[in-house]
């Protein structure tokens, strides 16, 4: 990674951080629970640099970082799936009379 | 994009139509958050996040190209079903320990992102590319803080889970220098990383420190999160989703994915957000919070049970008879309601009252129950139709005009002298104004204090009447009363 | 530039076209007129790439680019230094009576 | 980052200070956004914003190093002093075309660059360098793209500015098959761009093809902008204020700087929903603007002047005499009184009634006049207090309980046939109520048709007088009979 990519990944980081922000401001109180578990089940996208981690291929033998790479896959697998559903349930229940 | 891969061969067309699969899922993540803001949008916003990390796995097939994907696939398969049943599982009372839990599994899963960078760089013989080459400083910065960030997520979770599952008192525990030692904590891994760099060319060495990072780390989240009150654990699990997007978008920064890092920043920087909202609607400072501490010991202003005169009390039968011919009833629901599993109760009853030609409204105070819209999904759940449902702000001046409140469980959310005790350390948080009713039930089992340990001078209004026992169990013998009646 | 970095700055462009969004919704309609202009003079931006153009040093010797530069230059600091001025005159114009 | 500069040698500290600089003014400029969307910090983002365009300037100079700047600094001087005595010298009035001018200029400056860094290219015998390497394609789409949005930003607002500033009929000019010739000035610039990369290796040949691009595209600016009436300018404005932004933006990915690119799209972006803004604000549809025409001929509702019924008229001193006694008064200002410039008449005039002990309040309708904000900005420069001001929504139930209301220069926004003729081309767009105050003055020239040229029923309404004459002059005569009487 040179310093160009670096300071890319840093306009990208600002821009994200600002977005984050502004999305979240305004949210009635109702939805804060949902949202938090909504938004912790993308914070699993770590699962990508795990399945990196994980895969047998050309420069990556099968060593201690298969197997670790393994385990992050299934925890943010959990993470994921787990965290998508449980706020699909909980936003599922806020359905109006009609 | 992906730098390290990138390096080791020419642009290739997998390369680009991951790239373009990655810029997607950003596009549809942002959305989706935009989407789970709106109570109409909320479930379809979720959806649309779930089709996004898809995308985004998927893209991640296609970059990766031929591979063995052996271990992969047995970690989605093992990950995606305890996930599953987990989800399924689950009973909507517990959702905040399920939430702290599955952010923990997030936290340790960046921790091991971290760890395997770098034996994967170790194993292919490109540590001392990381380490050597232009840039490699900032790959490295980052994997010690994804190691840092990712490990205090996981025990902070782990704690906060175990607080709230009430399989560890929810009771703050104060260490002895307990500040110091977090500094310690911190300061001490941080060091420890500097020196990886010294040592880098002795791998076997920086694998050690490494590990001794994650190790002390993962004692810095059990000592920051157990001086914290179990009430307090919402705004902590907020904190710690935040700390786990930050790790994700650490951990990209380290493997070089931009898709991480905006993802991973997108929930970081909301994260802190809605932990500043919850804060601000609990009149709170973050600091206050994380300090802990918070319900220790009963506040100056009174102790939970003591010294409480002119109480009255009636029983579930009076109850019953008196809300019978009230025209305009508002449900007060608090924690107490969540603890009993009351809601299916009050909806039942709440049912009968209206048959009966009663108007009946909810009154929902913003910090009720021990998580934010912790009332709504209980209420939603029992099948309340959303339209009943009233934020404080809503109802709080129509109080007077009302003929019956019925305060289930809630305490602190309907103290008056929130708004008039100065050396209570409530003192400032608005509260419901139920005393402004012509008559106030209100159901809990004792004259206990609630989450900030306070007396209630509610209880004393000479138009408020206790009616002493587990919400649920006497919302089933008013539920009696009204169909004998 | 190689494909990571034009990758990056479609990162760039996505984020920032998104907080663009979300900045503007909900500005009530008398701001309308100088937002735009305060807007107009940050386009103005594009004066970093005529200054790069009007400049005389290693690898960019006097030629027809200069020149241009230079019109560019001029061009930009117009829309740059008259819009936020005339921003300026329209916002401080919204003053009340205290 | 500047990936052309940066490869051709290695990283020096100013190149890293420079991007730091450049990080640190998008921050800014996002912050500064945010903060003019807002009244009361309206004015400190500007001036933020102000402060972040240095910033990324003085970068740029760190960035450069050692360089002869003398063509940049003769450009800053030349560009500063022109723009900053047309900032002073403008009125009021001429804003909208003013802002249309110096976004023409920001057009032009891109198409400047783009074909710059050709010639730049060319000079330093690298353009092999962009068309031949990895990623050229994507340099050299952009800089088509750059030369095409560049050009049509700039004659596009040179002719709107025309029309605005009336030195140019406002009447849409139709020429015939105009869609299809549009069609034909867009796509034969795209067909030229890739023609010049099929020619890359004869670089004369290239240059002129990009001059023609230009030239081509400087008619569609004028072929996409005639068509529009002179009203449907402000929209045109701001979708080329837009396009500005776009070819900002597009110029950064040509020479590959972020802080182009950011500040490009934020502009962009921002541009595209404030046009959407504008048009749901009138009714309107974007493409029913672009394609022009509206206000061509007289709408089926009505010709502009025609079959009055009933009309009644007052003269200033009957005016005066009934306001005199009037305990409420709401001023309902229009384009005419842009028109006439009578704004300072009118804060004179409510002045005199306000120390009568009337209460004197201004309704100002979201498209009064011909930009949004017109109104308030008018009303801001006679001192107008902010108080006194009021949205259609805030209050348009309110019109019942007033004694006068004084209509200067407004039509469109008054016609209560909007509400209830179906067939008129106002159908749907909210008007004030001003028919329902007890008295009406409606200051005009004539019975002379606004914008859309509809016939408006207000005219006939049995508690309307019509009050003839320049808006200035009315208010004169209306003051001496207020001073007078
Ligand atoms: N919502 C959030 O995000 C959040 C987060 C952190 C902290 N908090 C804090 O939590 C508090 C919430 O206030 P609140 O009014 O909802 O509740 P509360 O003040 O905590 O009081 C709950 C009451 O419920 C009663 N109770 C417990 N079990 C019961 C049962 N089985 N049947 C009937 N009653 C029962 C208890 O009294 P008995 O023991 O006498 O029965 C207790 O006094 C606030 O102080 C808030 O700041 C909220
Ligand atoms: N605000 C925006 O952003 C925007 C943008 C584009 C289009 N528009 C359109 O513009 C219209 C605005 O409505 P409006 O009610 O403000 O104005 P209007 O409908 O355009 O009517 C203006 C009236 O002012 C009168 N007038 C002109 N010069 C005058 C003078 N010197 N003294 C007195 N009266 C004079 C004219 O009548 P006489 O000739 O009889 O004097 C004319 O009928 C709407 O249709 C809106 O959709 C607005």
């Amino acid at each position: 990674m040179d310093t160009g990519a670096i300071l890319m990944l840093l306009y990208v980081f600002v821009l994200a951080c600002f977005a984050g922000y502004q999305l979240i401001s305004k949210v009635p109180p109702t939805l804060h629970t949902p949202l938090m578990s909504g938004a912790n089940a993308i914070s699993g996208i770590t699962i990508l640099g795990a399945m990196l981690a994980a895969r047998i291929g050309p420069g990556a033998p099968f060593n201690a970082s298969t197997i670790l790479g393994m385990l992050a896959v299934a925890l943010a697998t959990i993470n994921v799936v787990g965290g998508f559903m449980v706020t699909d349930r909980m936003m599922g229940m806020f359905k109006s009379k009609n | 994009m992906n730098f390290v891969a990138s390096s080791s061969g020419p642009l290739e067309w997998n390369y680009i139509a991951a790239n373009f699969g990655y810029l997607a899922s950003v596009v549809m993540f942002m959305l989706a958050i935009m989407r789970m803001g709106r109570v109409k949008t909320a479930r379809s916003g979720n959806f649309l996040a779930a089709a996004a990390m898809l995308l985004a796995v998927v893209s991640s097939f296609v970059e990766m190209g031929k591979i063995n994907p052996a271990f992969i696939v047995a970690g989605l398969i093992i990950g995606g079903a305890v996930g599953a049943i987990m989800a399924k599982r689950v009973q909507m009372t517990q959702m905040p320990e399920m939430v702290a839990l599955l952010n923990g599994f997030g936290g340790l899963a960046s921790t091991l992102v971290g760890l395997a960078t770098f034996y994967s760089l170790l194993g292919g013989g490109t540590l001392s590319m990381m380490m050597g080459r232009e840039g490699g400083w900032f790959g490295a910065i980052n994997l010690v803080l994804t190691l840092i960030v990712g490990s205090v997520t996981f025990t902070g979770s782990v704690i906060a889970f175990l607080k709230l599952s009430e399989k560890m008192s929810g009771r703050p525990i104060l260490l002895p220098m307990r500040h110091v030692l977090n500094v310690l904590l911190l300061v001490i891994p941080l060091a420890m990383g500097v020196a990886a760099v010294w040592f880098v060319s002795n791998p076997i060495l920086v694998g050690l420190i490494l590990i001794g990072i994650v190790l002390i780390t993962f004692i810095l989240g059990v000592t920051i999160v157990i001086p914290i009150g179990g009430g307090d654990m919402p705004v902590v699990i907020s904190l710690l989703n935040s700390y786990s997007g930050i790790a994700a978008a650490l951990a990209g920064f380290t493997i070089g994915e931009a898709v991480l890092v905006v993802s991973g920043s997108l929930v970081g920087a909301s994260g802190m957000i809605l932990t500043q909202i919850m804060c601000k609607a609990m009149n709170r400072s973050l600091a206050n919070v994380m300090f802990g501490g918070f319900g220790a010991e009963p506040a100056a202003g009174g102790g939970g049970g003591g010294e409480y005169v002119g109480v009255k009390a009636a029983d579930a039968e009076t109850a019953a008879m008196i809300m019978q011919d009230a025209q305009s009833i508002v449900i007060v629901p608090g924690y107490g309601m969540a603890v009993a599993q009351a809601q299916h109760a009050v909806r039942e009853m709440a049912k009968i009252l209206e048959d009966k030609g009663a108007s009946i409204r909810y009154a929902v105070h913003p910090v009720a129950g021990r998580m934010p819209g912790h009332m709504n999904v209980l209420l939603a759940e029992a099948n309340v139709p959303y339209e009943q449902l009233f934020e404080m702000d809503q109802i709080n001046d129509d109080f007077r005009n009302v003929d019956v409140v019925l305060v289930i469980g809630a305490n602190d959310t309907v103290n008056p002298s929130a708004k008039t005790d100065k050396t209570s350390p409530l003192f400032g948080m608005p509260v419901m104004n139920v005393e402004e009713a012509k008559t106030v039930f209100t159901m809990k089992r004792s004259l206990g204090g609630g989450f900030a340990q306070v007396k209630n001078t509610l209880f004393e209004c000479p138009n408020n009447y206790m009616v002493y026992g587990d919400a649920r169990k006497t919302l089933e013998e008013i539920i009696k009363a009204l169909k004998e009646g």
